[in-house]
């Protein structure tokens, strides 16, 4: 079985990109709803500065990929995204170091890893209406089908999967952090934002392996 | 959508463009990053003072930089709070060797990126202090909210801070008096219509012709609660009991009145609530010692109003009438 | 209609009531007939300056009541110039024996009921003095129109006016250097929307969500011309290029640029405008060598601004730079 | 013939206030169509003190009762047509003097009186799209109804019928004076609401002497 390699991680950052600012509008109106209308613009800025990047010096390992994507998304991003997401790639990158191929292992521990970074900066838990309803379904998602024996392909696909049920199942929830915590039950009924950007990235990283 | 900008995506550049041509002397503004300084920063000794956070809100924050005040500000994107490296970049303009005070409201994105940036400019060595301001008592603060947010006692923050400052109290001695100026501040503030955010250029709430909104932030959330316009006083009421009872503010207290305006509310009417909330704390024998009227933290152009009460004690009225120049608040210079 | 008021009847009283618990100490008001008045006033052997007009623009005429500029102002109905008698109580009021300047802006009923005013002054033998501001060039002056209407450039009329009284001036010296600020000012607006007067509840004039009017007044009247929005530079040179033609300003000239909100219009437009208006007279070589940005002449809560240039001469920047302390306009005290 | 006594002028002023509420909502509509919507709410606000004063102390000529509108206009109705119409009332009471009865050379006098007032404070001519558009057609009517031999009760009917079709002439002009003189071609189409409102008034006048 071939590990990901580095079009991986630049096939999964150019496809979080793209679908990104495909839903760019869509990610601010449920911003709107229960936040401050940014969301869509905010990662658009963020992942376009990304490509900016990429097209001008390609990283040669996974690892640098997700380095670049962090420090990106943190020095242009702003708001609660951009310092959450940067925290996610920091923490994967730093978790996947200098390997050149990852196995079904090292996914789940990207992903485990990233997940962490955002609950250590923002401090949230599960069922709190934060990007952690859909990162958290997706690590445990991934770890069960790497578990199972699944290949990487595999188990990006289950972690998608998971991501974006995860996102959905934010749509009850009254939320416990960030500015949807300001409306109390107002926020019930709408889907947390940042989860369903998140399940859009983890989608693009199952597509970029498939 | 008709707004007089050039392009959405340029109002923040535009606007910087603006100021620094409008205040030449007073300010020096840098493009790229986004940075608003002081003219004669750094001040050798003097403890800097940076604040940030989302565009939209102007004069806040760049209009409070000068003397007696801030010495950068920091201007993110429109409701967004601003990345780490302005926010380092402004710290290191503006250390005089003093350290510097970072005064954050309470939004997690500005905390997260003060945050990086404190720790960024801590490796820098320059000593840096955080003050995050949580006035707004529309939001419950408790383990299960990101907590209250700061809207507009973040400029009486501002003020006293930024005159402890410059009579040269020490860090710790400037971080201790904003704490306090938090400590005794509480806002609450109404929208009667949404802001309309460039980029996105439809309203960011709708809302019918007669109904308003109580309990609303400074970033087009919705509020608390939605209900029935009614006059002015009722709509005051909503707003300063909670307010009131939050510190509590009680009878013989000597308060700052601060009326502020959205953005989209003319002067006419903040003085109309400033007559109304003066009604109200005067029936409970609370004294209006010094009071602020006007559209100093603006929601875009949002029609609506807080109202902000800090109680003083002697030490903040004098820091409050020490000398002060300001795009947006000047006197004694 | 949602506003923060408490009866459309009362927004007067109602807003001059905050006025003077905001204010205390440097206005006095007066609820009947009302007067804004200078707490200080009748200042023995200073001229004193009287100016007045309907209500709805805010701060003008109240806010800027204070050392170094109005002595008196006199605020009508809504968007209705006073009636004699408040007119001359503010008058006698003022008067400390060097006279009084009446500063009018060109309304047919500003002009009429001041000039009634006056005479009956003068029969108390109250020295009285007129200048009447026209400034708007939207307005053809010709014999065929009530003349250019007295719009945003009242501002700096009051102000420098007001610096000459201060520093001792005699009333035909006052009304001098009033008339040549006049002769040297020009203005013009535009309105994104139509003002809400109380009484009447709905929009002044209707208006599309993709048309501007250009040549607005300050009272909700229809302009000159209604336009398709577009973006702030063409919208500027709209206003900007009838302006310099008027007087005309030449390359070299040094100007005061005021862009003034008209109420609805937030701070980060108005800068955006005054980056739009600073490029145009830059490329003309016309020198910024003051400026003034902020909602001084309002229309209630209409949306847009105007914009105003002021032909600077060296006696004009001295007395706009010399202390004043108003609600609106403060510094050097 | 009697000629019209006091109480033709109480009913006059008592009629003119009642008119002049009911179509406050008209004429500020027309004052907002060319100019800035409040000369309904102006005359009904100076009309409304009319009537306290009257009931407080009934003057006891015509003249007193015009005197005693022309003041409280004056203080109390601001704007342009404050003082144009005050002046109108000073003027005709001045015409008038201390007759306790008004015949129809006094009637003229009267109407002619005020119209000048109007003139002598603002200086508007004939077709300039304003008061005197209603004034100037009702002075001559009225005097050439009186050279006819027409009792006050007509002569005032025939300056009522002039008013008002001296108002609808008003449409079709550019202004000259006042507010709608900033209009410009804009002002066509409209009728002035100062002539409008003085066509009320007259009408007032005709009717307390039928
Ligand atoms: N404390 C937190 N932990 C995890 N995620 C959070 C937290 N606070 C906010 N978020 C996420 O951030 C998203 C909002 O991001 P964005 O709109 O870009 O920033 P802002 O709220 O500053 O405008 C929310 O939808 C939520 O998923
Ligand atoms: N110079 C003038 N001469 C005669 N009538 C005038 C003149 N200027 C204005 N008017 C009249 O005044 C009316 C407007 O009155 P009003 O709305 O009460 O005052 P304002 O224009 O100050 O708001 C106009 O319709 C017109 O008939
Ligand atoms: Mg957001
Ligand atoms: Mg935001
Ligand atoms: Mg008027
Ligand atoms: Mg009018």
């Amino acid at each position: 079985m071939a590990g990901l390699t580095t079009d991986w991680a630049l096939a999964w950052v150019r496809g979080s990109a793209a679908v990104v600012g495909e839903h760019r509008a869509e990610l601010s109106a449920l911003d709107r709803e229960i936040g401050d209308g940014d969301h869509g613009e905010n990662l658009d800025r963020g992942f376009k500065a990304v490509l900016a990047k990429l097209d001008a010096a390609p990283p040669s390992t996974p690892g640098g990929v997700l380095k670049l994507v962090a420090t990106t998304l943190i020095s242009t991003v702003g708001g609660a995204s951009g310092p959450l997401l940067g925290t996610a790639y920091l923490k994967a990158a730093g978790a996947v170091g200098d390997a050149t191929e990852l196995d079904s292992a090292a996914v789940v521990a990207l992903l485990t890893a990233a997940r962490d970074g955002v609950v250590l900066r923002g401090k949230a838990a599960p069922g709190d209406k934060t990007m952690i309803d859909a990162w958290t379904p997706a690590v445990d998602a991934a770890a069960a089908a790497a578990e199972a024996g699944e290949e990487p392909a595999a188990v990006l696909a289950a972690a998608a999967d998971a991501a974006e049920q995860g996102a959905v199942a934010t749509e009850p929830l009254v939320a416990h952090k960030g500015r949807a915590s300001y409306l109390g039950e107002r926020a019930i009924g709408h889907r947390d934002p940042g989860a369903q950007s998140s399940a859009l990235q983890l989608r693009a990283a199952a597509e970029a392996a498939a | 959508m008709k707004k007089l900008i050039r392009d959405p995506q340029t109002v923040v550049a535009d606007a910087l463009a603006g100021v620094a041509q409008a205040h030449q002397g007073l300010l020096r503004v840098q493009a790229d990053p986004p940075v608003i300084v002081r003219a004669d920063a750094p001040l050798r000794g003097k403890v800097g003072l940076v604040s940030g956070g989302g565009s939209g809100h102007e004069p806040l924050h760049g209009g409070f930089v000068g003397y007696g005040m801030l010495d950068a500000a920091v201007p993110g994107a429109v409701f967004t709070s601003p990345t780490p490296d302005p926010i380092l970049e402004a710290t290191k303009a503006v250390d005089g060797g003093a350290g510097v005070l970072h005064i954050v409201k309470n939004y997690t994105g500005d905390v997260l990126n003060f945050e990086t940036a404190a720790d960024l400019a801590a490796a820098e060595d320059v000593q840096v202090e955080t003050v995050v301001v949580d006035d707004d008592v529309a939001v419950k603060d408790s383990l299960y909210t990101a907590g209250r947010r700061g809207v507009a006692g973040t400029v009486l923050v501002e003020k006293i801070a930024g005159a402890a400052a410059e009579r040269g109290d020490d860090l710790a001695s400037v971080a201790a008096i904003a704490r306090r100026v938090n400590e005794n501040v509480r806002s609450m503030g109404v929208a009667l219509t949404a802001p309309i955010v460039p980029h996105a250029g439809t309203p960011s709430f709708d809302i019918s012709d007669h109904e308003i909104e109580i309990g609303i932030g400074i970033h087009g959330e919705p509020g608390r609660e939605r209900i029935e316009w009614e006059p002015v006083d009722g709509i005051v009421r909503r707003l300063l009991e909670p307010v009131l009872e939050d510190l509590p503010f009680t009878s013989s207290d000597d308060v700052l009145l601060f009326v502020n305006g959205m953005g989209g509310t003319p002067l006419i009417e903040l003085y109309i609530v400033f007559d109304a909330a003066a009604q109200l704390l005067g029936d409970r024998n609370i004294h209006i010692a010094r009071s602020l009227v006007g559209s100093y933290v603006t929601s875009l152009d949002m029609q609506g109003c807080s109202i902000t009460l800090l109680k003083l004690d002697d030490e903040m009225k004098a820091l409050w009438d020490a000398p002060v120049q300001t795009a947006a608040l000047r006197w004694g210079r």
